[in-house]
């Protein structure tokens, strides 16, 4: 049987026997980790001995830390985000809650729909199988049925009747202050929950700090992937969930020839390796690859370095100011080629923000965007609209904030208790909860989530349509590493290169080329 | 002994007068005590705000005693870390390796900062370039830095980490002691302040002497004989290591390090702290720098987006009435009343 | 006796932009010689000192010192071989108190650092300066100002003393007192050079007169030839 | 592969990269190079004009018109900002280093509380066109145009007007211009806002090509300082002229063979050496040159 299915068997007799093998479980692997990480993990061992369960004081508010970036470099996100924690914190507090509840281990069962063949590859690595077609081109009608409105009332006002009370200082963009924040809310308000994180500098930034006190975390951003860690849950899509559907369908309609042009950092690089990676098995192939340093903001030399490979089309995994220019300037010099990304559109909302047609031809294999055209989405978007009538766009990692603030909430309920141990244990019994985008399956296993995935494409006057849809797409790549968090904790992330089967087409060429 | 105190208590800095020496105790005694009553996160904070003090007297030394503004002691700050991150990983494990990690990132400040100095001071580089060259020089390492996330930027088995920075960098230990939580508060306190005496003595010292004299007039002091190069390149590489001893301390305290602590933001940071305290006085800086941290930490964590149009307001209100540094004033001001002695005013630094 | 030169200039050129400041100056300070070098504004004299001193390379032509060439070293080392200067706007440290500027300066030329203590004294008393005072320098009167730093100069304890309008702003009388001070300095053997316009100065003090026009030498003499040259007057009396 | 369109490909690579060196330079020629303000706030004084521009534009007004205004408006800003600010700072490069950096702060946050985080840009006027396997912006080539155009215009005003004159007069020696009756309070306030508006205008121009954003300048300032720097002091305007040339000889190839990564890498490194060969910048060189022509 495959490692998933092998994952899955493991994970449910974990769900039944719980408590112990979760708190035993670590003993073991702390001594390895004290020679990685140190004395961090040690004092975090002490510590983790001596924290105290948290007072079960009734009226005392449910703390929610959540720290993002207002100010700075990342603010664009940062607030889009604070204003998605606070619709959904307000929610809670009005007694409402999103649909969804534990299905198991095995993920949607009866509660959801599967896609009819999500993407896995073997072990071996070699056969990938198709991904469906969703359906036709589809602006405003919907392809799979679902539940119009998923916002439902919780039967209490706040969470075990106490109210959520939402924690959220100013990261500023530096990564440092981070560090110091992230200590404040857990060492001393004690946060129940910490809700954090857009660059995945900042996330690593404060996992140590968080391991150290076995701290409840989500990540709630898109990102490169391979956090396996017992005390985080990410709850944003992963390279694996966008990166193959994306170029499956690049190749089948433009022909198999890829260009990457990444940021010169841990994101594009590690993206531009699965792309590398994974082009093969669905007939394409990348003959050009370019890493840009964060810094540069003009692209003349790119564009023709472009135009020289002639690709049938072009990767794009720009990200940052600087580099949002590329569009404008590709377009000016008549640049054609069709592009796929992971990032663009969905979270910079370039195509609003800059004239057509720069991002003419743009496509992204993304979760969430604003313009998802579900009855249920469009209600959210009324909600917070409502709320924030000045906001320019919905990001999909808004909408990650969003569902994983209401997905705490009904954890804590099915626990009983906001103690965190208890929290995390709730969580790993198999979560789904219809989020706007759809429905999203959490993984007990990976404490990563199954999303909806769209085609999302941009034509010349930057419209946005919606071409194929993945219903379910699982985050497989730590199950293929055999991770399974529930059984044996790790708080590591693992890099394509720990994989065999990137080696094959990693080796020599993760080098600049 | 004497000869030591009377350094320390030398004219080069704020206050020698006894009520000086009393509060400057009673200071100390509360940063002492604090982890009586402060929680472990609030000296962490704390600790925190210390360990930029170095790197701040370095920059003052530098700028406010020799008139040479460096904008890049942040890449010292790195490369300390950084180096720190490598050695002190590859021998994790090894009780020692900590302190060898140290040694060694301290060795590495030293030998760069003696060879970039040698390049701008040797080649007798305008004044007012160094700045530009020196935050060159700091970009181009984090442009570096910035893209070693792939598998190939490991050395020994630490990896790089790119822009996500280095993880689980060891704290710092001595055979077996682990300087974590309280003990990393007094290790910090110690080490900042054995810096801030070293640095006092030695501007009192012969040495800074001829220091203020570069500061007054470079032409004339090397119209005397003395070879301003070597002076310059000296406090260079001083400041340097104090960078680099500040460096140590943060990822002692983090267990992490990113490019970014090496970008351009970061960069100006020192400056500023130094500006507003008052380049001319260590003492000034030091309090600028405790005091600034502070300050940009309340108003972060009440989630102000007005922090950075509020720290700018104060940078220009300081500059403008306080050209001298905030602190420097103050106490010029107290001391003119005591004596008549007039303090040395906030000097031309162009050349 | 030109090989008996102890500071020599050949050739001496030197332009800034379009300003041809010196151009092919040649000259031969002997020993224990007191020079005055005169010349209108802009002859050049103040860069020939820089271009003396170091702290200006020539474009064209070097500097002996002691038949040495030093063309190519920095101030501070031509300084350690005994040269010393003054500028023609003070530049003691007028932040610093007399005491301050004399310590540093006499622990300049390390290379000659015999008996730091006796120069010390030596500078202080040659115009009676009075270090006790914690002052800063910048509170002394002018004339006092100037003397400090000439003493400063002195506590190097230099063999060639190259001075730029010493008496600059002085009353008559102080006048008098430095060309006195300076007169005794050179019988105590050090070789002076002075740049001045007051010409009573000059008839004062100097042995051999050396007159400086457009970056060249333009008269060379005793005080009584060159002052009888009409020549010289020309150029002179536009402004002397 | 086609020979020529490699060849113009090359050309138009080197042209457009000098292009956005001197265009990002070209206030700070003013203020750093004739007055020796370092000016931190350049890279928001360009933030600046490219939001007048591009709200102008967004009222319906035709962008060359926007740029104008854009440059009167930043000029006006900078004429404020000297006489409120710098006007203490001459002689003190370093204060005003730091000075100039708090307005920025100010300047970029406030912009991000006033405006929001993002603006819609402006579309790039004029299309491109081809040649073989490459395809040119038409407005880059404006771009490098105006960047010409606008160093002759300052070269014009300092060497051929009686404000050039004054302004030479001022910058190299208050107390005499001051003498000979110039008003040089007046002087430095306009040069500023001269070089102000520049930056302004250089922003207004950019705009088009680039993300309208509170920080967005930022991405200026390191190049401008680099160019001018570089350039030296001498002749500031020849000498930005001949670094941004010289450092788009070396970026261009490294970069079209062996990728931005390295290109970026390049460029910095050629700054540091040059700076380090030269500390008196190319223009220094460039004259001790000329003037050894003259004396043949």
């Amino acid at each position: 049987m495959t490692v998933d299915e092998e994952n899955r068997t493991n994970v449910q007799d974990l769900g039944k026997s719980g408590e112990g093998s979760a708190s035993a479980g670590p003993v073991i692997d702390r001594r390895v980790l004290i020679q990685g990480a140190g004395a961090t993990v040690a004092a975090a061992t002490v510590l983790s001995r001596t924290t105290p369960l948290m007072a079960q004081a009734g009226n005392q508010p449910v703390k929610i830390g959540f720290i993002e970036d207002y100010s700075g470099n990342l603010s664009v996100y940062g607030l889009q985000k604070l204003h998605a924690a606070q619709l959904a914190v307000k929610e809670i507090n009005e007694g409402k809650t999103l649909k969804g509840g534990p299905v198991g281990a095995g993920g949607l069962g009866a509660v959801g729909q599967f896609a009819a063949k999500p993407p896995v590859i073997s072990k071996d690595g070699t056969s990938l199988a198709v991904v469906s077609d969703g359906g036709a081109k589809a602006k405003s009608d919907v392809v799979f049925a679902e539940d119009p409105d998923v916002l439902i009332d919780s039967g209490e006002k706040g969470i075990l009747g106490r109210e959520a009370q939402l924690l959220s200082p100013d990261g500023q963009s530096n990564n440092a202050l981070w560090q110091q924040l992230a200590r404040r809310l857990i060492q001393q308000d004690k946060v129940d929950v910490l809700v954090a994180g857009f660059a995945s500098a900042e996330r690593e930034a404060i996992r140590p700090i968080v391991d150290q006190a076995k701290q409840l975390y989500f990540y709630t951003n898109q990102y490169e992937g391979g956090v396996a860690d017992a005390n985080t849950f990410c709850t944003g899509p992963v390279c694996e969930q966008q990166v193959i559907p994306g170029v499956q369908y690049m190749v089948e309609k433009f022909g198999p020839r890829g260009y990457t042009i990444a940021a010169d950092y841990n994101f594009g690089q590690l993206t531009a390796a699965w792309t590398r990676a994974f082009a093969p098995l669905v007939g394409g192939q990348i003959i050009g690859e370019e890493f840009i340093p964060l810094s540069v903001s003009e692209f003349s030399t790119v564009i023709a370095r472009i135009q020289q490979a002639k690709p049938d089309w072009v990767m794009t995994l720009l990200v940052g100011q600087n580099h949002h220019n590329y569009y404008p300037q590709a377009a000016a010099a008549g640049l054609k080629f069709p592009m796929v990304s992971t990032v663009n559109m969905a979270q910079g909302y370039e195509h609003k923000r800059f004239p057509p047609p720069s991002l003419a031809g743009m496509h992204n294999a993304i979760q969430y965007q604003m313009e998802v055209p579900t009855e249920r989405n469009r209600a959210f978007v009324k909600r917070w609209m409502a709320m924030f009538p000045n906001d320019q766009y919905i990001g999909e990692m808004a909408q990650n904030t969003y569902f994983t603030m209401h997905l705490y909430a009904k954890a804590v309920r099915m626990a009983g208790t906001t103690d965190q141990q208890t929290v995390k244990k709730a969580l790993e019994s198999g979560w789904n909860i219809e989020a706007p985008e759809g429905t999203v399956f959490l993984e007990p296993g990976t404490h990563h989530c199954a999303h909806y995935i769209r085609l999302a494409v941009c034509d010349e006057n930057h419209n946005v349509s919606f071409v194929r849809e993945w219903p379910m797409i699982q985050a497989w790549w730590l199950q293929r590493l055999g991770v399974n968090l529930v059984r044996n904790p790790e708080y590591k992330q693992y890099t394509p290169d720990e994989d065999p089967f990137f080696s094959m087409f990693v080796k020599g060429k993760n080098k600049k080329i | 002994m004497r000869t030591l105190i009377g350094l320390i208590n030398g004219p080069e800095d704020i206050g020698r007068s006894q009520w000086f020496w009393l509060l400057a105790s009673a200071v100390l005694l509360v940063l002492f005590l604090l982890p009586l009553w402060a929680s472990e996160f609030q000296s962490s904070n704390i600790a925190y705000y210390l360990l930029n003090i170095p790197m701040a007297l370095g920059l003052s030394l530098l700028w406010g005693y020799c008139g040479v503004l460096s904008f890049g002691q942040v890449a010292y700050f790195g490369m300390a870390g950084y180096a720190y991150g490598v050695i002190a990983g590859n021998l994790a494990g090894n009780t020692w390796g900590p302190l060898v990690g140290s040694l060694g990132g301290l060795a590495i400040c030293a030998a760069t900062g003696a060879i970039f100095g040698y390049f701008v001071f040797y080649g007798r580089v305008q004044n007012w370039i160094v700045p530009i060259l020196t935050l060159v020089f700091t970009l181009l390492l984090e442009t570096f830095l910035g893209q070693t996330a792939g598998y190939q930027w490991r050395i020994g088995h630490v990896q790089l980490g790119g822009y996500n920075g280095m993880t689980g960098i060891p704290s710092f230990q001595l055979g077996s002691e682990i300087f974590f939580g309280y003990p990393f508060y007094y290790f910090t306190l110690a080490i900042t302040l054995a810096c801030y005496l070293t640095c006092r003595m030695f501007v009192n010292a012969r040495y800074g002497k001829v220091l203020l004299a570069i500061r007054e007039d470079v032409i004339r002091t090397e119209l005397l004989g003395y070879d301003i190069r070597a002076c310059q390149l000296g406090v260079f590489v001083m400041a340097a290591m104090l960078s680099g001893m500040s460096g140590l301390l943060y990822v002692q305290w983090g267990n992490y390090i990113t490019p970014s602590q090496v970008g351009l933001f970061q960069a100006s940071l020192p400056v500023i702290w130094v500006a507003i305290g008052g380049r001319e006085k260590l003492l000034a800086v030091a309090i600028s720098t405790f005091a600034l941290n502070w300050l940009n930490y309340a108003l972060s964590q009440a989630g102000n987006e007005y922090a950075p149009v509020i720290m700018g307001a104060l940078l220009l209100a300081v500059m403008l009435f306080f050209p001298g540094g905030i602190i420097v004033t103050l106490a010029a001001g107290r001391r003119r009343r005591e004596r008549s002695r007039v303090p040395i005013s906030a000097n031309e630094e162009s050349t | 006796m030109t090989a008996a030169a102890i500071l020599r200039a050949e050739a001496l050129a030197k332009r800034f932009g379009g300003i041809v400041a010196a151009s092919g100056i040649n000259l031969a300070i002997r020993p224990n010689e007191l020079r005055c070098i005169i010349g209108p504004n802009g002859a050049g004299k103040s860069t020939l000192f820089s271009l003396l001193c170091g702290i200006y390379r020539p474009d064209a032509g070097r500097v002996l010192l002691r038949g040495e060439d030093v063309t190519s070293v920095l101030a501070f080392g031509r300084v350690r071989m005994g040269l010393g200067l003054t500028f023609q706007t003070n530049r003691a440290y007028h932040n610093l108190s007399i005491r301050q500027n004399l310590e540093i300066a006499t622990r300049g030329a390390h290379a000659r650092a015999s008996e730091p203590e006796k120069r010390f004294h030596y500078a202080l008393s040659i115009f009676g300066l009075d270090a006790s005072a914690e002052t800063p320098a910048r509170q002394l009167p002018h004339h006092k100002l100037q003397w400090l730093e000439i003493a400063m100069v002195l506590a190097g304890g230099p063999d060639i003393l190259l001075l730029d309008e010493p008496t600059a702003g002085m009353s008559p009388d102080e006048t008098m007192q430095t060309a006195r001070v300076l007169q005794h300095l050179n019988h105590t053997g050090l070789t002076i050079v002075v740049v001045e316009h007051d010409i009573a100065f000059v008839r004062e003090v100097a042995q051999v007169v050396t007159v400086l026009h457009h970056g060249r030498i333009f008269a060379e003499g005793s005080v009584a030839e060159i002052t009888a040259r009409e020549d010289v007057r020309e150029i002179y009396l536009g402004r002397a | 592969m086609d020979v020529l369109g490699l060849i113009v490909s090359v050309l138009y690579q080197f042209a457009t990269n000098a292009a956005f060196l001197l265009l990002a330079a070209i206030g700070l020629i003013v203020i750093l190079g004739m007055m020796n303000i370092i000016n931190l706030a350049h890279g928001e004084l360009m933030m600046m004009g490219a939001y007048t521009a591009t709200i102008a534009f967004h009222r319906g007004i035709p962008f060359p018109i926007a740029v104008v205004l854009s440059f009167i408006v930043v000029a006006l800003f900078g004429a404020l900002l000297e006489r409120l600010v710098v006007r203490r700072f001459y002689g003190r490069e370093l204060g005003a280093l730091v000075v100039t950096w708090g307005v920025s702060l100010i300047m970029g946050q406030g912009t991000l509380i006033l405006f929001g985080p993002f603006m819609p840009a402006i579309s790039i006027p004029a299309g491109s066109f081809a040649l073989g396997l490459y395809s040119f912006s038409v407005y880059w080539i404006v771009l490098i145009a105006l960047a010409v155009l606008i160093i002759l215009a300052l070269w014009w005003i300092y060497q051929r007007t009686p404000f050039g004159l004054m302004a030479r007069a001022t910058m190299q020696n208050p107390a005499m211009a001051r003498a000979l009756g110039v008003n040089t309070d007046r002087i430095y306030m306009a040069t500023f806002a001269l070089g102000a508006g520049l930056a302004g205008a250089s922003g207004a121009l950019f705009a088009p090509t680039t993300s309208i954003a509170p920080l967005m300048g930022q991405q200026f300032v390191a190049p401008a300082f680099i160019t001018v720097v570089v350039g030296g002091a001498a002749n500031v305007l020849a000498g930005a002229v001949g670094s941004s040339l010289l450092l788009s000889a070396v970026k261009t190839p490294v970069g079209l063979i062996l990728g931005a990564f390295l290109g970026t890498v390049a460029l910095l490194l050629t700054a540091l050496i040059v700076i380090r060969l030269m500390p008196d910048g190319i223009s220094a060189r460039l004259q001790a040159i000329a003037e050894r022509r003259v004396r043949r």
